[in-house]
């Protein structure tokens, strides 16, 4: 379904990618993990355009989506959930909800996946007028993967998702992702806490400072010692 | 007199509201004091009257075709100045902006020469230039509800397409997170050039209404307007629109009276005056809202 | 255990919302305190409250001063920073293109007293202190592991590297109490662990701790005591082992899978 | 080439100021010389607060004007001599900068910019009105020229500052003292402080910056430099009006520090110079290429836009250039350049400080 | 070769039609003499400086002007702030002037070098003439009894109108009330509606044309159907322009009335309507004036600054006064210009010379 070749991007004369190869097959948990600064973010976001290619290629569903505008990708289906949640803060939950539906048109199909997205958390169904920039952490994440939800896409983009969360939240999170995709969403997602996220995911891949530098079924990467040592923590007292 | 200083101050500061609303949009969406929205304005009356004169258009579509020319330049003055600087430090935008109108207000000098022009009277409707009624000492002309209906309206207009309308909703979105709105697949330049458009054209509505109301219009006229309305726009509590209508009033009203009560040469003092006060009182403007910095 | 921190129904309205209420506990000096609770309990807001961001709207905040207790309400940050109040911000907040050394010597301010006659004359004692700021900076820098990168852009650090820039700047504010907040959101494992050895050798120096953080597993492995807040209440205290086993915490905040982690 | 450019202006510096001595020195190119200095000035003062700070400064001028008129009205009806009003001058400048300040500088971005635009319009406006005082739009005419009196000292010692040289230099010994001013306040704990306050004023706060107080501190410096280029320009030009004092200063000004680097002192000084020669250039230039005197004005701006368009951070952008030159840095990099701190990048912690 | 003078005017920013007139009268002045083959056969050349009225501006230029070896003397500045700022280089450098437009009285007292040579004179009236011409004119030629005085805030409203006040007092008429504005404004109604309230029956408008257009305008519109008068600021047809039917019933004092010109004139005036399509303005008479008297003196002295300034102080007595088409001038010991005033008046929407002139 997505398939990156040998993708570069930079920041300046920062190459925070240095030939990224990978693929996201149709229905899928594919996971990304990598020590901070790795580049898992700049992958993402090289994904949805946001950061310009500087090499390779990007291709979804067999078409080259390597220089599009990012509205673009997103009106392909591809939608992301951004790292440090990028809630607006102005808008009120509801609104920030509606935004993420933005190119959509199905107006009667909204409200429904409106009801759908506060049943799947709660605590935004309290907050749904407050502003978005009044939330606390957790609820902003929470807002952010509702909010990407109501674009119903067919690829997410999740980068962090359970970046300060309460552990409750955690799994609360994780068994959503096992439920959207099992509702037919492909996902591709960033984690720091590999130990869960290879635990729901099909696949994995682990960034090192730009690279690809092991990639495997979830089940073996969970068995490699090397992800073990640097990624599981498995030692922790 | 108090009544008629009322009036007056009323329609001045629904002139500088409308001017003020294309600053407070175009800061909304990409945070910058776009200080070239004055010689929008200024373009705005000199097309009309040249409209007018040389295509010898009738008022009202002279009027539309003016304010449709300055949506586009407003465009185009996004496109070409302030685009390429969209990730630069704000006031390289800004000094831009500076440099932009610098630029536009010496081209219309050397295109229409610098001496005041009249606004050709015999073109307007028949009743715009009469007197709509007289209560004892207190005159009110058509040309004076003209401009309160227009400027009303318009800022009616825009209210309910920046609440109520999806690309309304998107130029909010845009304005607090650029990224975020990309990445709900809002095409983030066409709403930039859209937000310039909306501002342009009330601009340049402003200017041809200032042009008929004062019967003069000069390439320099852009300066002092833009720089009142900025200050309206501020004191409104910049980026929000009703703020940058309450602001225009506010600062109108208080010239009015300051000229009428006060001294007629301390009149922009007394406007300056009041808003420094509004500020100081009330840090981000009659209806900003206040920027809560979390920790 | 004398108590260096006391909360007396602490209450922080927004609005209509209440963010706080009336949250009590007490610090001793020397402890590793851990505040956990769900995401939107107040706990951040809490910090704020004692670090002065945002004065609380009722009750108060006592601090052990030269003599005894005193109330410490209404302070403003820079004066909580002189008493020796330093905290991190949950969302990283650095000077970030300053270089990091800066960042620290920034930090500095409130111990030192060099004014702007004495900056131009560049005097005996202003050199004297100038050089002792970059003595302390560089000794904050070395304890956190950061004194190679002491003249680079803290902006251009990485992740965890700027974390740990905070918690060396906080540091050269010569604090008693730290309040830490989420220092270890996402770190990995191994980074994790490194946080661990530091928060410990900062209390190993004497300073106490308030530990905001959402890893259970460090939270429960360094902290001997933790106050539970939710909903902007305080609804449990105690060590961990018995915070792990209360229904109400398991309940709001740890979820079923947690007792058995 | 920027850092080619770097090594040779002092270089260039230096032989400008030698330009008096040379053989057909014009008196034009002496006076553009001198206003370049008092911008300069201008520059580096304006420069603390939007460039140290981070705060929008629109109205900047209004201390000039404030300085300027101060050392107007005290030479023509105290006849005070030019070293005793400097310090008064600026003191005074500093009262308003204070003044102004205290009250305002809680105000976030903009709010605080167009407080500032306010202010310098009363100034002016409050010049222009208040006819007993300033003479208003007539102008202060015949303003005594700055005169050096060490006849106590010797008879003969008596200097009066008439004509181009001897202002453009007392011009270049004003603008050397602030700039030795300036670079010793950014690399201090004051000028720390205010880069705290720029990058983050929350943070600065839990560091134990007084913001407001260090706010207010930067502006009253700020507008005592103002208030000082308004002083020597005022003795200099013999003449002042309300007319020189518009906004449109202030926005010269911001554009010269902006241009030059947002935050360098260097900048400041470039940024001064290029857009005073730039009027001059293209007021030759235009007329030799046969343009109409018109399109100055036009040519100015659309070059403003050009040069933001591709040095949006200005000439010298560097902005934590904070003590480069300090020796106690220089030590400091050469231990890291020398690996004195690699030790510690490992996980021993068993010796905490 | 040619002969060079300097022309420093505003010819961009907000007063740069000003510029534009003084430009249009040194034109004509050049084409003229240069078509009569030059100064003894040297042709002479304008060379032109943008100031923008600034005195900043104006100070920087005139060093320009100065470094100029073949400039041997200037028309201008406009404005008397900018001339005022420009004098101490011209008085130190020996550079005679000659403006055309600034008004200000102390102009006279700054344009001496330390030897007492005055280097700048003017061929326009001083403020203070005009106001006390205006005010017995009013009274005692218009019959008005309650005047409104609108004035601009500047060198030359103020003057003019301080002039005009005092004079009122002792010619008897009473001034109901005093307003200001700045150059630039276009709303003029809330000062109006203050003076309204007095009942003048005159309206003095001490200020430029382009706002004097407006403020007639809206006085008109507020219900005000009086006489207006003013000094030669107002003297130009973008007043009948911009004031439309409002600007009718205006009079005006000006240095030269065209009926009352001499025959030289009024080949100058059908020139310069042939060549600008408009009516010929004061400003633009008195640079032509000004550029005349500089070719005079180049003619007859040579072009050196130090003998053009002698032969112009000359110029001091009504017998050798410069006879050009605004009547004859010559100058007193401050480099002010003896000169009479005609009064002119706006009617049925063109000028006229009024029916009463005084002396
Ligand atoms: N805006 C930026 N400007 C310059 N460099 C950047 C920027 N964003 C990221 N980088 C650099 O690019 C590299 C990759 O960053 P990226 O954010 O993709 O890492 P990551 O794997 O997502 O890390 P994390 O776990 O911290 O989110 C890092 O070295 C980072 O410093
Ligand atoms: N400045 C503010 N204005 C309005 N509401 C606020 C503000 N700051 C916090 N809140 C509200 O107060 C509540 C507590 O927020 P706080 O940030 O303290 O939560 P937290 O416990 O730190 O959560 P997390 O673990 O997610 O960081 C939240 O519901 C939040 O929406
Ligand atoms: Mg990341
Ligand atoms: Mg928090």
């Amino acid at each position: 379904m997505l398939e990156l070749k040998e993708v570069q991007a930079f920041y300046g004369t920062i190459q925070a990618l240095k030939g990224v190869t990978l693929e996201v097959n149709a229905g899928e948990i594919v996971c990304l993990i990598g020590a901070n600064g790795a580049g898992k973010s700049t992958t993402l976001m090289a994904i949805s355009s946001v950061v310009p290619v500087g090499g390779g290629t990007i291709a979804y569903d067999g078409r080259d989506i390597t220089r599009l505008a990012t509205d673009r990708v997103v009106a392909l289906g591809i939608t992301q959930v951004p790292e440090g949640r990028m809630i607006f803060p102005d808008l009120t939950v509801l609104e920030n909800l509606r935004m993420g539906a933005y190119l959509r048109r199905d107006r009667a199909a909204l409200k429904a996946d409106e009801a759908h997205a506060l049943d799947l958390f709660p605590i935004l169904k309290e907050r749904r007028k407050q502003l978005g920039g009044t939330l606390s952490g957790g609820e902003q994440q929470m807002l952010a993967i509702a909010r990407a939800l109501m674009a119903r896409p067919r690829l997410l983009l999740l980068d962090e998702p359970s970046l300060g969360l309460a552990p409750i939240v955690v799994e609360h999170i994780f068994e959503v992702i096992t439920r959207i995709n099992t509702e037919g969403t492909t996902l591709l997602l960033v984690e720091q806490n590999a130990q869960m996220a290879l635990q729901v995911a099909h696949r994995g891949y682990v960034l090192e400072t730009g690279r690809v530098v092991i990639s495997g079924t979830a089940a073996d990467l969970l068995a490699d010692p090397r992800v073990q040592e640097a990624y599981l923590g498995m030692d922790m007292a | 007199m108090l009544e008629q200083q009322l009036i007056n101050g009323l329609t001045l500061g629904l002139i500088y509201a409308l001017i003020a609303v294309g600053y407070t949009m175009v800061y909304g969406v990409i945070q910058l004091i776009n200080f070239a929205h004055g010689e929008i304005y200024m373009l705005g009356a000199f097309f009309c009257v040249t409209l007018i004169t040389a295509a010898g258009l009738p008022f009202y579509v002279a009027m539309l075709m003016a304010v449709v020319c300055c949506a586009m330049c407003g465009i185009l003055l996004d496109i070409i100045a302030y685009r390429p600087l969209r990730r630069a430090p704000r006031l390289a935008a800004l000094i831009t902006a500076i440099g932009m109108s610098i630029f536009l207000q010496n081209l219309a000098l050397i295109i229409w020469g610098s001496r005041s022009k009249p606004f050709p009277r015999t073109a307007l409707p028949g009743y715009l230039t009469e007197q709509a009624l007289t209560v004892g000492s207190v005159g009110l002309s058509w040309l004076q509800l003209f401009i309160f209906a227009v400027a009303i309206g318009m800022m009616l207009l825009l209210y309910l397409v920046i609440q109520k309308t999806r690309i309304g909703t998107a130029m909010r979105a845009l304005a607090q997170n650029r990224t975020a709105a990309a990445l709900m697949g809002i095409n983030v330049n066409r709403v930039i050039s859209f937000t310039f458009a909306l501002g342009s054209a009330m601009g340049a509505v402003a200017g041809i209404l200032v042009a008929i109301y004062y019967n003069t219009l000069y390439p320099t006229m852009g300066y002092t307007a833009g720089v009142k309305a900025f200050a309206a726009a501020v004191l409104g509590g910049i980026g929000s629109v009703p703020g940058a209508m309450a602001g225009g009033v506010v600062l109108g009203v208080a010239e009015a009276l300051g000229a009428g009560y006060v001294s007629s040469l301390y009149r922009d003092g007394v406007a300056y005056a009041v808003m420094i006060a509004v500020i100081v009182l009330r840090p981000s403007g009659i209806l900003g809202r206040a920027v809560t910095d979390k920790a | 255990m004398t108590p260096l921190l006391e909360l007396d129904r602490i209450s922080k309205r927004f609005g209509g919302l209440h963010a706080l209420a009336d949250v009590s506990f007490t610090v001793a000096c020397g402890e590793i305190l851990g505040l956990i609770g769900p995401n939107g309990a107040g706990k951040t807001t809490l910090f704020n409250c004692i670090s002065g961001l945002h004065p609380p709207s009722s009750g108060t905040i006592l601090y052990a001063g030269s003599g005894g207790l005193m109330r410490i309400n209404g302070r403003k940050p820079e004066q909580m920073t002189a008493l020796g109040i330093a905290r991190t911000f949950q969302n990283i907040r650095l000077f970030n293109s300053l270089t990091v050394l800066d960042n620290v010597r920034i930090a500095r301010h409130c111990r030192t007293h060099a004014n702007f006659v004495r900056a131009v004359l560049r005097t005996r004692f202003q050199r004297a202190e100038e050089q002792a700021i970059v003595e302390a900076a560089m000794e904050r820098l070395r304890f956190v592991g950061l004194a190679h990168h002491a003249l680079a852009d803290a902006g251009n650090l990485a992740y965890g590297d700027q974390r740990r820039l905070e918690i060396a700047r906080a540091l050269a504010t010569e604090p008693r109490l730290l309040l830490l907040d989420e220092p270890a959101a996402g770190m990995n494992p191994r980074e994790t662990r490194r946080l661990v050895d530091l928060i410990q050798a900062i209390v190993a120096t004497g300073v106490t701790v308030i530990l905001i953080e959402h890893d259970m597993k460090l939270v429960m492995s360094i902290c001997r005591r933790l106050v539970v807040l939710d909903h902007g209440t305080h609804i449990a205290e105690g060590p961990p082992a018995a915070i792990r086993e209360n229904p109400r915490v398991i309940e709001a905040y740890l979820g079923r899978g947690a007792v058995h982690a | 080439m920027v850092a080619q450019a770097k090594r040779l202006l002092p270089v260039a510096g230096v032989l400008l100021l030698t330009y008096p001595l040379w053989p057909g020195a014009s008196e034009y190119v002496l006076h553009v010389m001198t206003l370049a200095l008092v911008y300069m000035v201008l520059a580096m003062g304006l420069n603390i607060v939007p460039g140290f700070c981070g705060l929008l400064d629109l109205g900047y001028v209004g201390f000039y004007g404030i300085g300027a008129y101060t050392a107007g009205l005290l030479t023509i009806h105290y006849d005070l001599s030019f070293w005793v009003i400097v310090p008064l001058a600026a003191l005074n400048g500093a009262l308003w900068g204070a003044l102004l300040g205290a009250p305002t500088l809680r105000l976030t971005g903009d709010y605080f910019a167009i407080v500032t635009f306010g202010f310098s319009e009363l100034v002016v406006l409050f010049l222009t009105n208040e006819i007993w005082l300033t003479r208003g739009p007539l102008g202060l005419p015949g303003i005594a020229p700055i005169t050096l009196n060490l006849s106590w000292l010797h008879p003969q010692w008596y200097f009066e500052f008439y004509g181009k040289a001897p202002n453009f230099y007392l011009a270049a010994l004003l603008v050397a003292g602030v700039y030795f001013v300036m670079t010793r306040l950014e690399d201090s704990r004051l000028g720390r402080a205010w880069y705290a306050i720029r990058e983050d004023p929350l943070a600065a706060a839990c560091c134990g910056v007084d913001i407001l107080r260090y706010k207010v501190i930067a502006f009253a410096i700020s507008a005592a430099i103002g208030a000082m280029g308004g002083c020597f320009y005022a003795r200099w030009s013999m003449f002042l009006s309300p007319d020189m004092f518009k906004f449109w200063e202030s926005f010269l000004v911001l554009c010269m520090v902006v241009l030059g680097g947002l935050g360098n002192i260097k900048g400041a000084l470039v940024g001064a110079a290029i857009l005073v020669c730039l009027g001059e250039l293209l007021r030759e230039g235009l007329g030799a290429v046969g343009l109409p005197p018109e399109t100055r004005f036009m040519a100015y701006g659309l070059i403003m836009v050009l040069i933001m368009r591709f040095r949006p951070a200005g000439l010298f952008p560097a902005i934590a250039a904070s003590g480069r030159a300090n020796p106690l840095l220089a030590a400091l990099s050469r231990r890291i350049a020398a690996g004195d701190f690699a030790g510690d990048r490992g996980d021993n912690r068993d010796t905490p400080a | 070769q040619s002969v060079k003078i300097g022309v420093a005017a505003p010819f961009t920013g907000p007063a740069a039609s000003y510029g534009e007139n003084i430009k249009s009268g040194v034109e004509t002045k050049v084409a003229e003499i240069n078509a009569g083959g030059g100064i003894n056969g040297t042709p002479v050349e304008a060379v032109y400086f943008d100031e923008l009225c600034d005195p900043k501006e104006a100070a920087t230029v005139a060093p320009r002007i100065v470094r100029d070896r073949a400039i041997v003397g200037v028309v201008g500045h406009v404005c008397s702030s900018a001339h005022l700022a420009a004098l101490p280089n011209y008085v130190r450098s020996g550079m005679p002037v000659i403006s055309p437009t600034a008004t200000n009285v102390t102009i006279g007292e700054q344009n001496a070098d330390r030897a007492g040579r005055v280097w700048s004179f003017r061929n326009v009236y001083l403020d203070d003439y005009q106001g006390q011409f205006l005010a017995r004119y009013a009274k005692e030629v218009l019959g008005l009894e309650r005047i409104a005085v609108f004035y601009e805030n500047n060198d030359y409203g103020i003057g003019l109108k301080d002039a005009f006040i005092k004079e009122a007092a002792a010619a008897g008429l009473t001034v109901v009330g005093s307003e200001g504005y700045v150059k630039g404004a276009t709303d003029f109604t809330p000062q109006l509606t203050k003076l309204r309230g007095g009942n003048p029956d005159g309206l003095f408008i001490s200020g430029y044309y382009n706002e004097g257009a407006l403020i007639a305008a809206q006085a008109a519109n507020l219900g005000m159907q009086i006489i207006k008068f003013g000094a030669d600021g107002l003297d130009n047809v973008d007043y009948i322009a911009l004031g439309g039917a409002a600007a009718d019933n205006t009079y005006m004092t000006v240095p030269f009335l065209a009926a009352a010109a001499p025959e030289q004139a009024q080949t100058f005036i059908r020139t310069f309507e042939e060549k600008y399509r408009r009516d010929l303005d004061w400003m633009s008479a008195n640079a032509y004036d000004a550029m005349g008297m500089f070719a005079a003196a180049v003619a007859a002295v040579g072009p050196d600054r130090a003998k053009i300034r002698d032969y112009l102080a000359a110029i001091d007595a009504p017998e050798k006064a410069y006879e050009g088409i605004t009547g004859p001038t010559y100058f007193n010991a401050k480099g002010d210009p003896e000169k009479m005033a005609f009064v002119k008046m706006v009617k049925d929407g063109k000028f006229t010379a009024a029916p009463q002139q005084m002396r």
